[in-house]
């Protein structure tokens, strides 16, 4: 079975037995609903997971932690700028994006200028975002424009419309990973970046747009989750600083850089929402619920080590 | 010029500790007492042992996510069954420090991504701390309220604290035979496996040791807030890799120091009270943080210029 | 005489509007009182992230900046003990509210959890005398409010035997981690009749139900804007009727005058009780109308009310 | 050789060992037996398969078939076995922890050896054996190996092969341990060995630069495709000789036409440096860069490629290539297909619409395959699966494939076959004639004479920049020794 050794292949193995054993629960009835929810939250996890994996890719200590903070901004402020009008959504989006682009370029800043180890330099970084959030509207919920809170609810043929956003950003993802030169340019500067900077690969240019690119992301799923729960708090990012990370890394990426995969963002975004959901069901409480969550991950990790996971040839 | 280099690496912490002491004690000279160190640095001391821990596991140039829920669940066992039944307690945190061991074996063996492997741990330690305490509560054992709060003469408590862990922690690493095989293994893993070592021994006892100053960051801990909760260290995962960061280490290849490491948790403990003396609207105070570690990291490039300046001359 | 008095607020959270509108009331208080002399200072400190550690060390440095009273919201009720009996030691008034502290030394201005837990299903009781199936929206694990406000509905459980809690998730007070959880565990329940919760977290149940396309039931709500207007909309469309329920942020506010009142030497009691605040179908309009788009209902104190709460006491 | 030695029982011998990786036989039936105090040369062209019997001797690879018997038993045969033996190997990749000290390196090496006050033992013992092998070597025993140049970290690790740590050396296996050392230093180890062996140790020493293997080697085994091809006393070998049996023909090395630009050129670049000449290189240049190892050479090509390698946005052409020196530092990228390992530095001609075309490049690929003799049968497979030789050839093919108009070389034919060099050779002249420049930093000083302008270089700096007909193994050498008067040679 050469799909068991892909090395995304354990995530989704995992995210179907997880599944099963819920809607088993209820005998079966609850599987599309069940479904439905599962791709509607994942789809947060794999837009910040996207960004957090070109990242992961540049190699060891290379992560973003302002993805937290960079969504609670670009919620905040783009519902702020919207206000509720129709009309605004374009500029709305617009101001979301620029906001991750601008923290995209301060994180690289820090980290090329200041020569500052990127788990830090993202850290301190985010404490600033996160103070500008606060700033400019002290938490107050502002309502999406209905057309936004609509759409981001809404399904297309039974599919959740955010879950179909993710999709088409997972295959442009994947074409920049696996057949663009750009994504060969990251995987090289993962495995060595001395080595990569011989071989002629610009490495500032490419890690910077690496970390907008993940900013940017941030921010879009700052903006799609505002407007999905009804408004921005400045909370709302916390969740998803261990979930792009784990998303990326239980999706059989590597941490140490330079060999990743796209098809296991999905995978393991899904598995991380209903092995919640399926503890939940089973009326575990929190404390057995984390004890359990955390022997499924690192069951499902030893199962693909186990297994033998194949190498990316190309 | 390497070598220098790395002098530099070791000097930033306490260069950035003197200037942020000096700071503090320019805006409240009050703290320039024997009192007022103790008071500025008590809090440090866990910290500085968490960061410790983490050393430990980068050195083998693995990552440790759970170290702040394994500090949150030494410190219930330590408010809970360490000091209703010392050997109960005792028995759970060895076990514990075991774990810890058998992680690096399984990580080893199996050759996992250690950062998956502490991520599940942490909700694992996570889920053992809110069923042990599900609301907050416990008190701390007699002794190590006693010993924790321990007014020497001439030196706070907290500063020879310190002293002592950094000066154990770096026999330890730099030392020992074990700690060079330790480094060893995260600056070459081959060819300290073909000069006969066992990796798997070393990685465990690194494992073993992280999982020991865990505890005792935790006993720390709880020696002084006197009761202990879940989530009561769950920032050491950052703070402890930010620690270690700031102390000169390095993710990959072994480079680690205990000293440094010491440092670099006094300083960002330190860089929390420097702001509440600046007196910062609230709105700011958390950023303030982040441009404090900035501004903390970026005298690197001015140690740097100075170096290079000496070099050219 | 308190007017060369200083006193500080320490908070340990800010990553929520609850926390905002707590320090808005602080300064809109404390402000005139100062400029009026009532008090030399009194300033607002606030931590990072939810760390009692962080939190322990702020007091410390408070103490050495020789304030004379410090109103605290804690982090935990028992892991800044330590930290509070040095302030006691250094002759320094310590008043806690909200997240109180046990250390024995400090004053309590206490909100009673456990019976905000348990009128929400002695409201429901009423509605729906046959009973039936809840849902439990918890807090975040592990904290002192949460297992409060838990055990109180627990209790109101045991005295309407007819309810059954169906299932119980965690909802970290969060809109959008209530909204996930609640999806998550919906598909596989049966028909609920009631969600009791603790606060932040109706309106994202509300969203978890509409998405699911399932009744909605009865979701007790806890005075966040967006809820009430939901609710009003609702009221509106098709006569929904609930109730509201939570800690007023501006407890701060009659936190400062007690400790006020301490410093000029008045005999208070260690534990005073603040009532929680209620709204319910009939005060709905008169509520959303005070409280700002966003915000949290809210009640300030003045110093009058504080030397009622007080002499209620006594 | 000592006649009476052949009746002595082996120290160590293989016989008919076989060895496959996936479709490659490393090893195909390989008997060698290895006496005490003979110095066994070891050579074959890149990927004979003499860094993997390397490995069968030393126990880190159990052969398919075949057996190890040392001390005449047949026995258990690992890496344990093989060091209480007395067997040590210096590896052709650097195998010292980079992060420790040189005295920390011998604390790991010589595991059994130590008593608890280990620090100022292994200090001594580093230091000693620095001495005895590169007298005058002028490393500290207490710098971190990571600071040490290539050649100091090759010199630490044959030293610390050699230490007596307890249990002496009986057995060195040396495998191109001159590959990065200047001729001086090589000299200096050549000597050691035949000290060693006469004092009854054993050596073998695989090595590309054959009057090594023949001036030291007390006999001679020549390797091709994993099996042995010869296996005779060295002085039945003439170098002409060794070169047939490895399969190449021996080729006037001296580079034909040169062009004798002493003149004034317009220069594509010029390197300022602190002190010294400038590096002036015109188009279709070959400059190279000579002088003793570790005095800047490799600092300066490194400085050029800063200046000129983009940091921020790549064009289409890039301006500049290199071929790293340390190439499991800054070379191969370990994870990718040696496809990719090639192909990496001509991305922006292969793609299209910022797609890689992998049509276009897998037939380029398949073209420098081809042209520079990349020994794999699939170039699907690991860069790793390569073995060092034929590594550094896609390096090499890499720098080539950028288009470049300048190409930088950092000693880019370290550990290549004496056939393969010739083949580069031709290579690199084709390319000069057809426009491209190169600088070339090589430890081989007899490879400056195919340059048309050479700077030799002392302590960081340029000193003397010799052309034409001036170019010869002594000036070179009388440059990189003497005073500055030198610098007028230009
Ligand atoms: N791990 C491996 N996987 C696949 N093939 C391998 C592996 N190791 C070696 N080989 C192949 O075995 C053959 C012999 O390699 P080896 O390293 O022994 O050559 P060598 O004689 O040392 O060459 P060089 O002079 O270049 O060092 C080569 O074709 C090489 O590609
Ligand atoms: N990770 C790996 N995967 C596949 N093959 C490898 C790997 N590492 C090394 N090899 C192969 O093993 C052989 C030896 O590799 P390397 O040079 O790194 O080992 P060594 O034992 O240090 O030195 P030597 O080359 O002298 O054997 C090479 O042919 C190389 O291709
Ligand atoms: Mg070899
Ligand atoms: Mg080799």
């Amino acid at each position: 079975m050469t799909v068991l050794r892909k090395p995304w292949a354990w995530a989704w193995i995992a995210t179907i037995v997880v599944y099963a054993i819920t809607i088993a629960a209820t005998a079966g009835a609850s599987a599309a609903g069940l479904a439905q929810a599962a791709f509607t939250f994942a789809a947060f996890g794999v837009i910040v997971g996207l960004g957090q994996m070109f990242v992961i890719t540049l190699g060891p200590g290379n992560v973003d932690l302002s993805i937290p903070a960079t969504m609670t901004l670009a919620g905040t402020l783009s519902l702020k700028l919207m206000n509720g009008a129709d009309a605004m959504v374009l500029p709305g989006l617009t101001l979301a994006l620029a906001i991750g682009t601008g923290v995209g370029l301060l994180n690289y800043g820090l980290i090329k200028v200041l020569r500052i180890p990127p788990i830090i330099a993202t850290l301190a970084l985010s404490f600033i975002v996160q103070s500008a959030a606060i700033w400019t509207n002290r938490g107050l919920r502002i309502k999406p424009p209905e057309s936004l809170a609509a759409f981001s609810t809404g399904t297309l043929l039974g599919i959740p419309n955010l879950a179909i956003i993710a999709g088409l950003l997972t295959v442009v993802a994947w074409v920049l990973l696996e057949r663009s030169i750009w994504g060969r340019r990251v995987t090289a500067i993962g495995q060595s970046l001395p080595a990569a900077r011989r071989a002629g690969v610009a490495v500032d240019g490419v890690r910077l747009s690496a970390y907008v690119l993940c900013a940017m992301l941030a921010g879009l799923c700052g903006f799609l989750l505002a407007c999905f729960s009804g408004g921005a708090a400045l909370n709302m990012g916390a969740e998803y600083l261990l979930i792009s990370i784990a998303v990326v890394v239980i999706g059989g990426s590597s941490v140490a850089g330079g060999n990743s995969n796209v098809p296991g963002i999905w995978g393991a975004a899904l598995f991380l929402f209903l092995v919640v959901s399926m503890l939940n069901t089973y009326g575990f409480g929190a404390g057995p619920r984390m004890i359990l969550t955390g022997i499924i991950i690192i069951a499902v990790i030893l199962a693909a080590s186990l297994r033998g996971r194949g190498t990316e040839g190309g | 010029m390497r070598p220098s280099s790395d002098l530099i690496r070791l000097a930033l912490p306490f260069v950035a500790l003197g200037a942020l002491l000096g700071g503090v004690f320019w805006l409240q000279p009050r703290a320039m007492s024997y009192t007022g160190l103790n008071l500025l640095f008590n809090l440090a001391v866990p910290i500085a042992l968490a960061t410790l821990a983490q050393m430990f596991i980068i050195a083998v140039n693995d990552l440790d996510l759970s170290m702040g829920a394994f500090v949150g669940f030494a410190a219930c066992v330590t408010a809970t069954f360490l000091n209703e039944t010392p050997w109960l307690g005792g028995l759970i945190l060895l076990a514990s420090v075991a774990v810890y061991a058998a992680l690096g074996v399984v990580i080893h063996l199996r050759r996992l991504p250690a950062i998956v492997v502490t991520l599940g741990m942490s909700f694992v330690w996570l889920g053992l701390a809110v069923m042990i305490l599900p609301a907050p509560g416990g008190a701390a054992p007699g002794w190590l309220r006693t010993l924790m709060t321990v007014r020497p003469p001439g030196i706070p408590m907290a500063l020879a604290a310190s002293l002592l862990i950094a000066l154990a922690a770096h026999l330890v690493v730099a030392r020992s035979a074990l700690g060079v095989v330790i480094r060893g293994v995260g600056g070459n893993e081959r060819s300290v496996a073909r000069a006969g070592w066992s990796v798997l021994h070393a990685r465990a006892a690194a494992y073993a040791l992280a999982g020991l100053f865990g505890v005792l960051s935790g006993m720390a801990l709880v020696g002084l807030t006197t009761s202990a909760d879940a989530n009561i260290a769950l920032r050491y995962t950052l703070l402890s890799i930010a620690g270690v960061i700031l102390g000169g280490g390095e993710f990959v290849g072994g480079r680690v120091s205990a000293v440094g490491a010491v440092a670099g948790a006094l300083t960002l403990a330190l860089a929390g009270s420097f702001l509440s003396f600046l007196r910062l609207s609230p709105d700011w105070q958390i950023g303030a943080q982040g441009a404090i570690l900035i501004l903390v990291l970026a005298l690197r490039l001015g140690l740097d210029a100075i170096e290079q300046r000496r070099a050219r001359a | 005489d308190t007017s060369d008095k200083r006193i500080a607020l320490s908070n340990n959270y800010a990553g929520n509007s609850w926390r905002q509108a707590m320090l808005t009331s602080w300064e809109t208080v404390t402000r005139p009182a100062v400029e009026a002399g009532i008090v030399a200072a009194a300033d607002a400190f606030t931590t990072g992230e939810n760390s009692a550690t962080e939190q322990a060390a702020q007091i410390q440095n408070l103490i050495l900046q020789g304030y004379d009273a410090i109103v605290l919201n804690a982090a935990s009720p028992t892991a800044l003990n330590g930290a509070v009996k040095e302030a006691c030691d250094a002759g320094i008034i310590v008043v806690s509210f909200d997240g109180i502290v046990t250390e024995p030394c400090a004053w309590r201005i206490a909100v009673d959890f456990r019976e905000m837990g348990r009128v929400q299903v002695e409201y429901l009781a009423g509605r729906l005398p046959e009973g039936g199936n809840l849902l439990e929206i918890r807090g975040l694990a592990g904290v002192f409010v949460d297992d409060e406000i838990s055990a109180g509905i627990h209790e109101g459980v045991e005295q309407f035997p007819q309810f059954t809690i169906a299932g119980s998730v965690h909802g970290d007070w969060a809109q959008d981690v209530a909204q996930r959880a609640v999806a998550g565990i919906l598909p596989s329940l049966p028909e609920i009749v009631g969600v009791v919760t603790q606060g932040g977290d109706g309106y994202g149940a509300a969203q978890a139900f509409a998405a699911a396309g399932r009744p909605m039931p009865i979701i007790i709500m806890g005075n966040r804007q967006d809820e009430l207007q939901w609710w009003k909309e609702q009221k509106d469309a098709n006569g929904y009727e609930t109730m509201s329920v939570s800690i007023a942020p501006g407890v701060s506010t009659l936190a400062f005058w007690v400790a006020q009142q301490i410093l000029d030497g008045r005999e208070v009691p260690k534990d005073l009780v603040v009532p929680f605040l209620t709204i319910t179908q009939d005060t709905l309009e008169a509520s959303l109308e005070t409280t700002p788009v966003g915000g949290v209902a809210n009640v300030e104190y003045t110093l009058e009310d504080a030397v009622a709460v007080i002499q209620g006491a006594n | 050789m000592i006649p009476h030695m052949r009746d002595m029982s082996p120290l160590l011998s293989v016989s008919d060992a076989r060895l496959r990786f996936g479709e490659v036989t490393a090893l195909d039936g390989v008997s060698l037996a290895l006496h005490p105090g003979e110095c066994l040369g070891l050579v074959g062209h890149n990927g004979a398969g003499k860094s993997t019997l390397v490995n069968v001797l030393n126990g880190s690879l159990s052969p398919h078939a075949g057996r190890v018997i040392a001390d005449g038993h047949a026995g258990r045969w690992d890496v344990t076995t093989a060091r209480a033996l007395g067997l040590r190997c210096v590896f052709q990749e650097l195998s010292l922890c980079p992060n420790l000290t040189v005295a920390e390196n011998a604390r790991i090496l010589h595991r059994g050896h130590f008593g608890p006050r280990w620090r100022a033992e292994a200090r001594r013992l580093a230091r000693e054996a620095l001495d005895a092998v590169f007298p005058g070597h002028g490393i500290d025993v207490q710098a971190q190996v990571a600071s040490l140049a290539l050649a100091q970290r090759q010199m630490v690790e044959i030293a610390l092969a050699f230490a007596e740590a307890g249990r002496p050396a009986r057995l060195v296996i040396l495998d191109e341990p001159t590959s990065s050392l200047d001729a001086g230093v090589a000299g200096q180890l050549l000597a050691h060995i035949r000290r060693f062996v006469a004092g009854g140790g054993t050596v073998v020493l695989i090595s590309h630069i054959l009057s090594e293997v023949l001036a030291t080697a007390t006999r001679i085994v020549v390797m091709k495709d994993g099996r042995v091809v010869a296996d005779r006393p060295a002085d039945s070998f003439t170098q002409a000789g060794l070169v047939a049996a490895m399969g190449s023909t021996a080729r006037e090395r001296r580079r034909p036409g040169r062009n004798g630009l002493s003149g004034p050129v317009t220069p594509l670049v010029v390197q300022e440096m602190a002190r010294g000449l400038p590096v002036r290189v015109a188009a279709g240049e070959v400059v190279g860069l000579s002088g003793l190892a570790g005095h800047g050479q490799t600092e300066m090509l490194r400085a050029l490629h800063d200046r000129l390698a983009p940091g921020w946005i790549a064009g289409r052409r890039p301006k500049v290539a290199y071929v790293a020196g340390d190439r499991r530092h800054d070379g191969i990228l370990p994870l990718w297909s040696i496809r990719r390992n090639l192909t990496i530095s001509a991305l922006a001609s292969l793609a299209r619409r910022g797609l890689v075309d992998e049509r276009a490049e897998a037939a380029i690929a398949e073209h420098w395959r081809a042209r520079i003799g990349i020994r794999s049968p699939d170039l699907g497979l690991p860069i790793l699966s390569l073995s060092g030789g034929n590594q550094q050839k896609v390096l090499f093919a890499r720098a080539l494939l950028a288009e470049a108009p300048l190409v930088l070389m950092d000693d880019p034919l370290r550990g290549v076959d004496v056939g393969t060099k010739q083949e580069i050779y031709d290579i690199i002249r084709a390319e000069a004639a057809a426009g491209r420049a190169f600088v070339w930093y090589s430890t081989e000083i007899e490879e400056m004479e195919l340059c048309d302008r050479v700077y030799v270089f002392r302590e960081g700096a340029a000193v003397a920049e010799l052309t034409g007909d001036r170019i010869s193994e002594a000036a070179i050498l009388a440059a990189s020794f003497a005073g500055p008067d030198t610098e007028a040679a230009a």
